[in-house]
């Protein structure tokens, strides 16, 4: 965990609604799939906090790293981002988060689900479990898709997972699944009924609370990515609390998201304290 | 040459004025992998309570412009935990350690006090007294001088440290409760605490904060913050830690021109880790170019016209 | 189907909730440029004073993290000039005059508002009780909750207008003088005026302001201020006003939300002197967007929990 | 005076201390040498005020009008605005303040005089006055100017007024005149004794003053450019107060320098008092 003075690369937008984010790091750092950075602009002095942006993608090469994000335009961090240019740098503090944990056992099906700006969470892990040679499938729902856009991010899944691998869901039907994505993730167990299946899910906390549900009433494990509103992103403004339970036999507690998460087993968080 | 940084603050000897504020640094170790720990003149730790406290729930903190707005509900491991894991190491850095502590009744104060004074390195105690007090309705011991002043008479009393009172700017006459608590055997005295604000979401026409209202801290409220310093400052003979928005060298100049003996650094080190080293860097270089050879003659030299004050 | 955004306060009917603040706005003339003033539900005037008054040594403003001090020294053309060179010209315009009172003393008080009844194109009186009370030693009138209501007493008996009473920030227990004053007549509140504040420039060791301290205003006390009527709303029967750091739309809902019937847009007209414009085109939008037929369902709608008000 | 949505088509550092900003306008308005903007950058919330710049130079053409400013990145303000790119929009709100009274008398010498970043509100004046077939001299002053660095500001004014009508002043001599720029003036009137001469000068209040006595001394009118911390800049916040007299039967009062100035005669001004 350090302070990084990043370059950007490239900062433009990309379909259906995010936009892509490139930076170069001069030194390489060893990052988890699942971790995240808060980032600044350079002499940012309004809004006051960093923002989280998980890590989506990274390559090392002679002069260091570079990292990808994905994200969407929310509020004043976010576009104050998105108004950045390439050889502008950003202030990145990380890698924070405990990231995803590695899969130990090999005859399981990965199931990834995202929803919405859910997704770059998810693509590290996709990459570092096909490369270990297990079988990954990906769910991403949007609410809408134009018909012909082509989706940047779908590639950067394709090649890591093959195309047949990957589900897109879409709220109105414009393309693909017509649904939620976590009907698009029932349609499919009933349809190939996998033996042994983990889920790994980020997207909205009513989507990540359906594949809870899933989860449970399915006995499969279930990982999920939470958010929170971040004041520090490091463990020491208890800003980001949420309530989980470890065990049945232990009171539940509040954890924090930036530490302790932001990934949690889904049985463990309280989801109606959320 | 090199100006010399270090101040007297109740007895004790801080190598610089730069410390850190309770709440906004955890228990101090968080900070470690970040810098030298004994580079800082001290660190007040997270409020501590006599038993361990979950907190509020969420959402705890929202951003507002310049600062933000927090909820936390003084969540802490509780005091005993805090001697046994976090004092043996913390202990071992060349800094002081001032324990904030607070209570929710007077017993509770002095019980946490007394944990404390069995414990080594600990330098001073800080007495939070925006808290609210259950025995008198939930109102703050901070609001009221005459209860404050209790308070801090019955901490001196049994304390073998010396006594900071924390002042609240939330209190009717943040300076009369000053005046009380000097009176009572106060060692010293910090300020601000967070003013009290709220945010609405404007859709679900509730507060931003699960509890309702939170305490306003960040640079937004810097300017408030050094209006009080220095009528506190002008008002006791003890010595004030100034805290309030501090974010940048300029900002811990001006509290220590208006009369604050030593700064603490809260918000800003949320969205930088590194912002109280820097700072203190900044002290140093401006004490150079200014040929200041020593802080304390910066202390309280605000030229403030009489007809005014 | 668009909204009713009309709201009554002291018996008059405003055709929407977005005003200008006092001293943030000229004499209301100064954007007759930028857009017509019919548009908006009222207009504060500048503080008026018997005698017109010359203001303050400069600098008297300065800049801070979100907001601004000033201490413009009251500075006015005085309530004769105004009646009579700036009045007739504004009376034209479709919208709500509040002539903002102050004086040194109660008579002067009573003077101004025994000037202004004679004129034509006023709605009603807003008493600035923020100001140094010669009398009663430079203490604001505003800190002491009995000497409020006796001037808001004093005002009501001979003013023939409603009597719109501005709560300071600065006073002990703002709460209070907002009860204080409604039990003496008052047929509606404004909250809040500025907030005392310091800001030093570090070289010079003197204040930036060249009268010393100032009142902070603009977003940066927004947290504040929305805590501060939300808590007045709550203790009187009488409408307020809600005053501090609006800027945007969302910032004005906020605050009638919080329970304020309509709101005044001060700083944020410096920087943007169409803001209250965009503001009010802002509301009309939010409200077609979520349904909403009659902007009084909205006032005060905020859903505190019980145990954390 | 409207709030125009101005593109910045460059906006780069100069020698020796300053930056130039070129922007366009989509409509040609009318200024007064002298006049200032005040600017924001989109989307800003932080610093609040917007920042006066007096405007330069213009250029009207069929798509509206260029204007160009020149300024020095001092604080919060001018640092965003030195990070702004060709493409950006600002938020420009002008023209403002009384300008430069147009000079009646043919027979008049006209003697500019600035002070570092004072220069830009001279540039209008002098064009004019030139193109007016008037005498025109600048005497300009820097702390210090790299001795082989180009200057353009230089090229400006000596395209308007020719190269032998400038002078430049750097207090440690590293180019043109050695002292302060009163001191060349002076030299200058010692020199050349024109016979009658004005003087419009911007620059750091010390220097003003300095104009101010030599002016008094030699019974010369002058108008000087003066700077005020400013909020709004049309005249409601009433926070750029000058103290002045008119006439020596009136008593002195306070007038705003962006309305009633920014350009004053200086016998009005009270020196004393700023
Ligand atoms: C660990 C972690 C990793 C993250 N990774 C990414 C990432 O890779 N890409 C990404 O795009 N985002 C990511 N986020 C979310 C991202 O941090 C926020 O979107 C960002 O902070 C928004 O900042 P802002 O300043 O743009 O919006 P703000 O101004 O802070 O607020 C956003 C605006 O949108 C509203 N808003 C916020 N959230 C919601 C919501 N869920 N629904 C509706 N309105 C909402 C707010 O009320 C406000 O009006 C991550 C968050 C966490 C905690
Ligand atoms: C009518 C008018 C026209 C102007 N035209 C121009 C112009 O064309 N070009 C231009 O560059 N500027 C011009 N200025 C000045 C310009 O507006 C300021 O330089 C600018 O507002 C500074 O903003 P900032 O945010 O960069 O600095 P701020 O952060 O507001 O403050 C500047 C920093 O520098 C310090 N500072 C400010 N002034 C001085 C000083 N004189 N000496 C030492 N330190 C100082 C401050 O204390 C602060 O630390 C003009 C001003 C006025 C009133
Ligand atoms: C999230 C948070 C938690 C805090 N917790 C405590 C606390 O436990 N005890 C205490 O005395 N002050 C606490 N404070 C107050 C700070 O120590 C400080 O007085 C205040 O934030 C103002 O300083 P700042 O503007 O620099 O943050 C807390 C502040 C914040 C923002
Ligand atoms: C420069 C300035 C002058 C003001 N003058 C007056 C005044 O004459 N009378 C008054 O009642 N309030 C005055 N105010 C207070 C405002 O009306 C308003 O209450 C305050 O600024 C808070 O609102 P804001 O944050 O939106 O500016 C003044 C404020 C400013 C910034
Ligand atoms: S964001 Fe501060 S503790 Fe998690
Ligand atoms: S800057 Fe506001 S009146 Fe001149």
């Amino acid at each position: 965990m350090r302070d990084h003075r990043v370059r950007i690369l490239s900062n433009a937008p990309e379909p259906p609604a995010y936009w892509r984010l490139r930076v170069r790091l001069s030194e390489a750092i060893a990052i988890r799939p699942g971790q995240f950075v808060m980032v600044r602009t350079r002499e940012q002095w309004e809004p006051l906090w960093r923002r989280a942006l998980v890590i989506y993608r990274m390559e090392e090469h002679a002069e260091g790293m570079d990292l990808e994000f994905l994200y969407k335009v929310l509020g004043r961090g976010t576009t104050l981002l998105s108004r950045q240019r390439p050889g502008d740098e950003l202030e990145m503090l990380g890698p924070l988060g405990n990231g995803f944990p590695p899969n130990a056992e090999t005859e399981v099906e990965a199931i990834l689900i995202s929803g919405g700006i859910g997704l770059p969470a998810l693509y590290l892990l996709a990459e570092g479990l096909a490369r270990d040679g297990r079988a990954v499938r990906l769910f991403h729902g949007e609410p809408t898709v134009e018909p012909n856009a082509s989706l940047p991010f779908f590639e950067d899944f394709a090649r890591a997972l093959g195309p047949e691998a990957i589900t897109l869901a879409t709220e109105d039907g414009s393309r693909g699944f017509q649904g939620l994505v976590t009907e698009a993730v029932e349609a499919y167990l009933q349809r190939a009924r996998p033996r042994r299946a983990i889920f790994y899910a980020c997207g909205p906390t009513p989507m990540l609370r359906r594949v809870a549900e899933i989860a449970t009433q399915r006995e499969l494990p279930a990982y999920v990515s939470l958010e929170a509103r971040m004041a520090c992103g490091f463990g020491v403004c208890l800003g980001c609390a949420v309530k989980t339970q470890f065990a049945s036999d232990r009171a539940p507690h509040y954890r924090r998201v930036c530490v302790e998460g932001p990934i949690f087993r889904a049985e463990e968080v309280i989801w109606n304290e959320l | 040459m090199s100006c010399d940084l270090s101040v007297e603050i109740a007895g004790l000897r801080f190598k610089n004025p730069i410390l850190t504020a309770s709440g906004t640094f955890g228990y101090g170790l968080e900070f470690a992998p970040w810098f030298d720990l004994g580079r800082l003149g001290g660190i007040c730790t997270k409020g501590l309570s006599l038993k361990p406290l979950e907190g509020n729930p969420p959402p705890r903190i929202v951003e507002t412009h310049g600062g933000m707005l927090n909820s936390i509900g003084l969540q802490n491991i509780g005091v005993r935990a805090f001697v046994t894991e976090k004092l043996p190491l913390l202990r071992q850095f060349q800094t002081h350690i001032i324990a904030n502590v607070f209570g929710s009744c007077f017993e509770e104060y002095l019980d946490v006090i007394r944990i404390l004074d069995d414990a080594e390195g600990i330098a001073a105690y800080e007495l939070n007294i925006s808290c609210p007090n259950v025995k008198a309705g939930g109102m703050e011991f901070g609001n009221d001088p005459d209860e404050a002043a209790r308070l801090t008479e019955a901490c001196k009393r049994i304390a073998r440290r010396p006594i900071i009172v924390k002042l609240s700017p939330n209190a009717s006459d943040v300076v009369r409760v000053a005046r009380a608590v000097e009176e009572a055997g106060a060692d010293a005295l910090s300020a601000i605490n967070t003013i009290l604000g709220l945010s609405i979401d404007i859709y679900t026409r509730r507060p931003r904060l699960a509890t309702g209202m939170g305490g306003l801290s960040g640079p937004a409220i810097k300017p408030i913050a050094l209006r009080m310093v220095y009528q506190i400052a002008c008002a006791v003979r003890i010595p004030v830690i100034g805290i309030g928005g501090i974010a940048t060298v300029e900002d811990a100049l001006e509290f220590l021109i208006a009369g604050a003996t030593a700064v603490q650094i809260g918000t800003a080190n949320y969205y930088d880790p590194l912002v109280s080293i820097k700072i203190l860097e900044g002290l140093q270089q401006f004490c150079q170019q200014q040929g200041i050879t020593t802080i304390r003659t910066l202390i309280g030299s605000l030229q403030m016209d009489e007809r005014l004050a």
